[in-house]
């Protein structure tokens, strides 16, 4: 047995105890009619068997070519102190911090999670974590509508997909309702939020909204007019939800200076690798105001009995197992680790570091910018972005799919993250990040204007 | 202090001093912000603490020293599976194919951690007895929405929009009755009979056309198999209802009950109990949802499919229109889902009907070997866990549970998950799981007799544990009633940070 | 306990259950080992603990919280350079192209590895300024005997094999006077000044005909800079004889001082000191030894070389005659050497003359802190580390240098090295490194204020120290008179194994 | 500075205690002449940049190939929990143990090591470890001169040319003698040392031989009759060294068995990584006799002064520190960590797993032996081996070239390791190890095989 330490003679002892001659009989309560009789799987492997065939699976996977993929999950360095922490037993091997005698370690770090993105986002209450980006913005949906005790929802289009649909599937039973702001269309504000659009929705006054949610930057790499947004949000009585990406936090106004009621985003850059969607870490942060509206687990300082310091999980009747149907959410199993993960990382570069980080990405994006408009790429709107943007490629998807071949992840066609949507089916949407090099840069530039000075370019083949 | 015995420790703040820390990343050109209006900047760096490597690593092994974990003691925390956690699977999730993958890569360059999820949710369909498994949510109350979430679709596609109700046992988790809220269900509790199963009666009576599904734990969280089980699905599906497993249990029941061949048409798994990955401190786990037949139009998407040629694909949008929606962004927690994969292959079959015998053999030997000093309120053969209660010794002497509890931590044991389920007083939920020998099973069944003995004789010393940690027994209720949720660099100090 | 308090632990032996383990390598055919004669044949199987992988796992967690570590604590260990060891490094060292390399892959397959050996002869060449590096030696010892060896090979080159003996100072390190008489010489001990520098006359004395080298440890073990350093190179290569530096404590002088250039003709680098590869508990480390001109030829083979197309090869037997021949098998502790490499780029040049710098500030800093409630027998401007004495403490409080080590246990600090150099009574050697935050200097000279002051006040306390640790001073007089250096499980207990 | 915590400030402060203006005054007494200014190295790289140069590098290696290479470094299944442990900090970060109070870890750890080799070996006294096979012979037989005051060392040469080598530097400068045992040349012994060669050695009467080294398995995988050797050794009042490969020792008869005084020998087999050569283990036991000529490091189990189970290092009277010259070796730093990873592995595998490594192996090289024998490459000596062996392949070197091409790296040609040695210049030293397959067998075979049908194998190429 891989990780049983119960010999024969063990066993036969704790059946003696039970008075028991066989380990069936411990089973004999199961009607026959629903007894199984074994599991059809493949058999047991050794560890060493096991470990080759992971290895097999792992090397079929691709994760060489020179990429410009984000869309919601970067690529940044990870000191090797962040997997240092992690690999501890005492932290990946330890529960949830119910017996805080015990647990003062993971409480501690809670706490100084909770710390560390109060101070990115300018909010006080931070959620010890949520399951992920999207989740997290479903869930800031649901404490606004909870808050004001209003139904509807806007959430901007220019919020990435993935986010609106669980919004949408965690939204719909509840019975309230959400719309979607559109972007504009053209001119100098192209590709973000229509805050016309936006009034116009918040002037109903039959139906008044609960909360405004509008990602900075949005999922075009595009700055948003948040602080105008929050504003407009505010004076209808709803509340502003930022959904933010934490590592631009470090050179971006805070939600907090913006007016920002929630903070809802993937923490994943901040020192977790992208492992095809997760684990990640969802980043809920709200003013004080709504401290028992904020769903999921949180971490105080307080006293022991002889007055040392100690940390708790408290203010638990929003939680589940206090609160049963009247909880603030259903969430128990948080993303711990992945907060651990957040805070060794942010303890490790420090507010300089994170900056160089926004800033390097930044200053990567310009170089990618000039770089792809030189080979025939110019941008698709005209905005101020971080170090994401959309460039228009003559029959985009396909232009991706040959740079593939060349070794080069183009980002995503905006086609395949957006279907249906006309005015970006023909764009890449493209990031560069502190470890992308000029290198790269250069070798997709030349990529793209070989491909694009070829005929089948011109759309023959596709 | 320091390796030698845990002290506590500053925060990262108070360890900050200004000018710390550097030589992580390279430093980026001077204009490289340039781009970004100003009124669209911070206009103060955040106030994070400044720190060298080697304080921010003494700092987490210290804080590390100050953790109970798996690696190092027993967790006897009953509805928790606390077994050991593989290494070998730490090491395949870090494995850089696996770990470096973009979730939107395209497929082709996806195709061993796609396969992975393909083989995956054919590992779980044949645990679960179900025809189909979704690995997307992130943990099993997300599982739970979901599974509800698909048995409210499966009603409206029905055009039956009279089903308000789901119910629970009283005994059940906390996230049975959350989920129904959160899926905009009403909830029905309904009580345990004498045996500790589900009164079969009281659920016939509240079963009815308003009732949508019916979520069932079993074995149950007192530990109990539902020795009624075909009865009760029998009256769920009578009465119109959908019967929805919470698997939190399976670890008992391995190859030998499959939810889905006995007839449930729903049920998640809990793959950070069942299938051992670790619980992190309180996460990341992962909750897959297997699916009947009816079901399994209202997954979640995108799938993972596979294509005639052998290669792997997800779904693309649309192709499956009754599906509820994602209930997250991209595929799931996939990097836990490695470990679980992991974990079944280096089991097989009867591998893991081994792991389910070891584990309530060992529940029901630590059972045995503690009657008689604290009640057994359901004195059978239990499953995985048990309950216990102190009721009789606080009777006695005073002692509460949460006492005992604290008590077992001076013996170097974790104590097991007390005052849960709610329906037993007094209650002490021990679960062994199967990782642990027999040694450590005596020595924890010892603690606890030694501490009802010594409940009788020096009930003060109970009470006024934990006498050995690094901490006492904390003041939750001022905690809660000034709440402190974050350091405040701006006041320096452990004050609540100014408005 | 179990990650709350540490408690001590039983044996792998004493945990073993028959039966126990299992599932790590498939099992072979029952015939595997037919071939092999049955008088070659093992008659019984070793008598090897067998565990399941949990308890392997809890074992030596457990065991590792009964261990000091620079990561979780301050080693003010003089002579030792305990700094901290960068993270990236063991990250590096355990990259899979590095790592699976075998030694004997043919050098196409080699290049990576051999790149980096090369690469880093040449800034160990640079620092220590010398004209070529060998990268075998095992350990600093086996460095200083690669070194003598190489003087040894020297001199019977020239057909001199009159010098029979290698001075060494009284304050050198164990290994000086060790080393000399594994490579066949007699040692000489010289005197120390008044200062602490090696006394001259004395030294000039010794120098004649029949003397083979000098080895000098500089800064010396007492911390001090050779000041005559010029004076006696001179007269050492006057004599004939060869100027041996032992660069174990190169961490203080980096970019001040290099060695080569000022006149030594070979040294060695003590990597787990300088450049930073962890100890491990006591090893590995690595000892590369650098030359002049003279003693290039005389190197160990097979050295790493550079071809004219930039790739690299290891030299063929017999491409350099002269050549002292092996001191391993292989090309040294080359996962030790990746560590050391990375080290040194991380820095460059201005970030190796900052280590220096603060290294010995910090050294500085604490001997003014401490000066007054000890000793400070050479009460100048010391480098990386500086002898401190509890003398006048012992004489006024009865309290030993001992017992002020041993007290620094339960103010949570490993204590400095004590009892050396042996030529100050009652010594402390303390050496804080570059990579402690001034905070934690001040807490450690206050602890050692603090001893002083109880040493006064209540030396009873101080004398029966440690009172924190997990155990108290042991028996070491019994230890070695009726030594137990194995487990005996046919005894199944701990007393010695039968003869 | 990427590892140093001090600021301007600190400095200042520091310096300002010391009433010093700047750290230049600390470097005053560096005489002007031999002060250096500076240093000429390569700039500092961040992590980032750090990271990805060390990944350049290690990429530049390929171990890929499907390999049969073993001559003194053998490739193993190593389980992750061996990993696990020797990476927590409180093991690779802690100093010697020279603080009883605050190591009992790593003290513990050591003691399990010797107690495993002790069973392993047969012998009771084990060091706390040395450097490599090769120093730990070196160190073996100068323990025979000091033990018997006789000054010849007999060496068999079917010893790895490695650890003869090495013996050679270590016993020529002590004025001792060095002279090597010929191995049989033909008949079913062939390959194995001449116990003839060995009795006359034995027999010269002026010349009383110290210590007689012969590995088991040999350099070319054989078996050598050891206990005979080991008679006839003790016979002429010699000490008997077997030099041994730790796997191995699972299923052969342990030296302590066949009356070896000492045994000597690699432990990288016992769950290290190869590591282009270290760092590895030198592996060294002894009988009770001789435990006060062990060199290095020993651990003993003691009492703390409440009589609580204390280890402790002991017998120091031997070492470096206490004795200065007249110190049994000069060793002060070993391979403890080495250690440790030897005794994690040996703990995981346990008795019989550490026997199916063995026996895997033995399985697998037969398997190659028939496989290779049919591609036209028979074994070069009739004995019984374990899991090594080497065969006779025309023109070796040129068609281990060759196969390295077709991605198999043939294990060594013997020319190459025993430059000079007419007898094995046309063969190739190959091992089979439990994670050699069959699949990896066969290709070797195919391979060989159309290299062996090919007309460049006949050496018209070369
Ligand atoms: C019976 C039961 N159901 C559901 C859950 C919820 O699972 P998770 O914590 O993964 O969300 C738990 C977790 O403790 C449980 O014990
Ligand atoms: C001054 C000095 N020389 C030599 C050595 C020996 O180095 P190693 O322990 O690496 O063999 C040491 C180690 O402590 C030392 O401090």
């Amino acid at each position: 047995m891989p990780y049983q330490p119960h010999t024969p003679d063990d066993r036969a002892r704790m059946l003696a105890t039970l008075g028991l001659t066989s380990v069936d009989e411990l089973f004999e309560e199961i009607p026959p009619a629903v007894r199984a009789r074994g599991l059809d799987l493949p058999s047991a492997l050794s560890e060493a068997e096991l470990s080759r065939e992971l290895e097999r699976l792992a090397a079929r996977n691709r994760t060489d070519l020179v990429s410009f993929l984000g869309a919601g999950v970067y690529r940044h360095f990870i000191p090797a102190a962040v997997d240092e922490v992690l690999r501890r037993g005492e932290f990946y091997t330890a529960y949830t911090p119910y017996q805080p005698e015990l647990s003062q370690g993971t409480l501690q770090t809670i706490y100084e999670y909770q710390s560390l993105l109060a101070e990115l986002t300018g909010l006080d209450v931070v959620s010890a974590s949520h399951y992920d980006g999207a989740t997290a913005t479903a869930e800031a949906a649901l404490m606004t509508v909870r808050a004001t005790r209003r139904g509807r929802i806007l959430v901007s289009r220019a919020v990435h997909p993935h986010y609106r649909e669980t919004l949408r599937t965690y939204v719909h039973p509840t019975g309230f309702t959400v719309e979607e702001l559109p972007v504009v269309a053209t001119g100098p504000a192209a590709g973000t939020t229509d805050l016309a659009a936006l009034e116009a929705a918040l002037a109903v006054d039959a139906a008044p909204v609960a909360g405004v949610l509008i990602a900075q930057p949005n999922l075009y790499g595009l700055l948003e007019p948040m602080a105008d947004a929050s504003r407009v949000a505010h004076a209808a009585g709803a509340l502003f939800v930022a959904v933010v990406e934490p590592v631009s936090l470090a050179v971006l106004a805070p939600p907090g200076a913006y007016g920002a009621d929630v903070a809802a985003g993937e923490g994943q850059p901040l020192g977790i690798a992208p492992q095809y969607g997760g684990p990640y870490l969802g980043i809920l942060a709200a003013t004080e105001a709504l401290m028992r509206q904020v769903p999921g687990r949180l971490v105080g300082l307080a006293r022991d009995l002889e007055g040392r310091r100690a940390y708790v999980m408290t203010l638990r009747a929003r939680e589940q197992d206090i609160r049963r149907e009247r909880a603030a959410s259903n969430i128990c199993t948080n993303q711990a680790l992945c907060a651990l993960a957040a805070t060794v990382y942010l303890a490790t570069l420090g507010p300089h570091g994170l900056r160089d980080v926004a800033a390097g990405g930044a200053a990567r994006a310009r170089e990618l910018e000039v770089t792809l408009a030189a080979a025939g790429a110019p941008r698709l709107h005209p905005g101020p972005y971080l170090n994401e943007f959309a460039v228009r490629v003559p029959d985009a998807p396909d232009a991706h799919a040959r740079l593939l071949e060349d070794g080069i992840l183009a980002g995503v066609p905006l086609a395949t993250l957006e279907p249906g949507r006309a005015d970006v089916a023909g764009a890449l949407l493209v990031c560069a990040t502190e470890v992308t090099t000029g290198d790269e840069i250069a070798r997709f530039g030349a990529a793209l204007r070989s491909l694009l000075a070829s005929p089948a370019a011109a759309g023959v083949r596709s | 202090m320091n390796g030698v015995r845990p002290v506590l420790e500053p925060t990262l703040f108070e360890r900050s001093r200004p000018g710390r820390g550097d030589g992580k990343v390279p430093h980026p050109p001077r204009d490289a912000l340039a781009g970004v209006p100003a009124e669209q900047r911070r206009t103060a760096p955040p106030a994070l603490p400044e720190l060298s490597e080697p304080e921010v690593i003494r700092h987490f092994v210290r804080l590390s020293h100050l953790n109970y974990s798996v690696d190092a003691g027993f967790y006897p925390l009953g509805s928790c599976t606390m077994k050991y956690n593989p290494k070998l699977n730490e090491w395949a999730a870090r494995l850089p194919g696996f770990a470096a993958l973009h979730p939107l890569a395209p497929e082709a360059l996806a195709q061993g951690t796609l396969q992975l999820l393909w083989e995956l949710e054919r590992l779980l369909a044949e645990i679960g007895g179900m025809k189909a498994v979704t690995l997307q949510p992130a943990a099993g109350a997300q599982g739970e929405l979901t599974g509800i979430l698909m048995a409210r679709a499966y009603h409206e596609w029905r055009g039956d929009d009279a089903r308000r109700k789901v119910i629970v046992p009283d005994s059940s988790h906390g996230t049975n009755p959350a989920t129904a809220s959160m899926a905009g269900f009403e909830t029905v509790h309904v009580a345990s009979d004498g045996r500790g199963d589900v009164d079969l009666e009281t659920l016939r009576g509240a079963l009815g056309q308003d009732v949508a599904a019916v979520m069932l734990t079993n074995p149950s969280t007192l530990g109990l198999f539902e020795e009624k089980i075909c009865d009760i699905l029998e009256a769920i599906h009578a009465a119109g209802a959908l019967a929805y497993m919470d698997g939190a249990n399976l670890n008992a029941v391995l190859g030998r009950f499959k939810p889905g061949t006995a007839g449930f048409d729903v049920m998640h798994f809990n793959v950070h109990k069942t299938f051992s990955t670790p619980h992190g401190g309180g996460g990341p786990g992962a909750g897959p949802v297997g699916v009947g037949e009816t079901l399994e139009p209202f997954l979640p998407g995108p799938r993972v499919l596979r294509d005639g040629d052998g290669t792997f694909r997800l779904e693309r949008p649309g192709e499956r229109p009754d599906s509820i929606g994602r209930v997250r962004a991209f595929h799931g927690n996939v990097g836990v889902l490695v470990r679980a994969y992991a974990y079944i292959r280096a089991h097989g079959g009867p591998g893991l009907m081994r792991v389910s015998e070891d584990a309530v053999l060992a529940a029901n030997y630590v059972r045995a070997r503690i009657r008689g000093a604290y009640d057994i309120p359901f004195d059978r053969i239990c499953k995985h866990e048990f309950v216990a209660s102190a009721k009789s010794l606080k009777a006695r002497t005073g002692v509460r549970t949460l006492d005992v509890a604290k008590r077992l931590i001076d013996h170097g044991f974790h104590p097991p998950t007390i005052y849960f389920p709610l329906v037993v007083e007094e209650a002490l939920l021990i679960e062994p799981t199967e990782t642990e020998t027999l040694e450590t099973l005596d020595a924890f069944a010892d603690a606890l007799l030694a501490i009802a003995e010594e409940a009788e004789r020096d009930p003060g010393t109970v009470t006024s544990a934990p006498h050995e940690a690094p901490i006492g027994r904390v003041d939750e209720a001022t905690a809660a009633r000034q709440p402190n949720l974050r350091w405040c660099p701006a006041a320096g100090a452990e004050t609540p940070c100014p408005d």
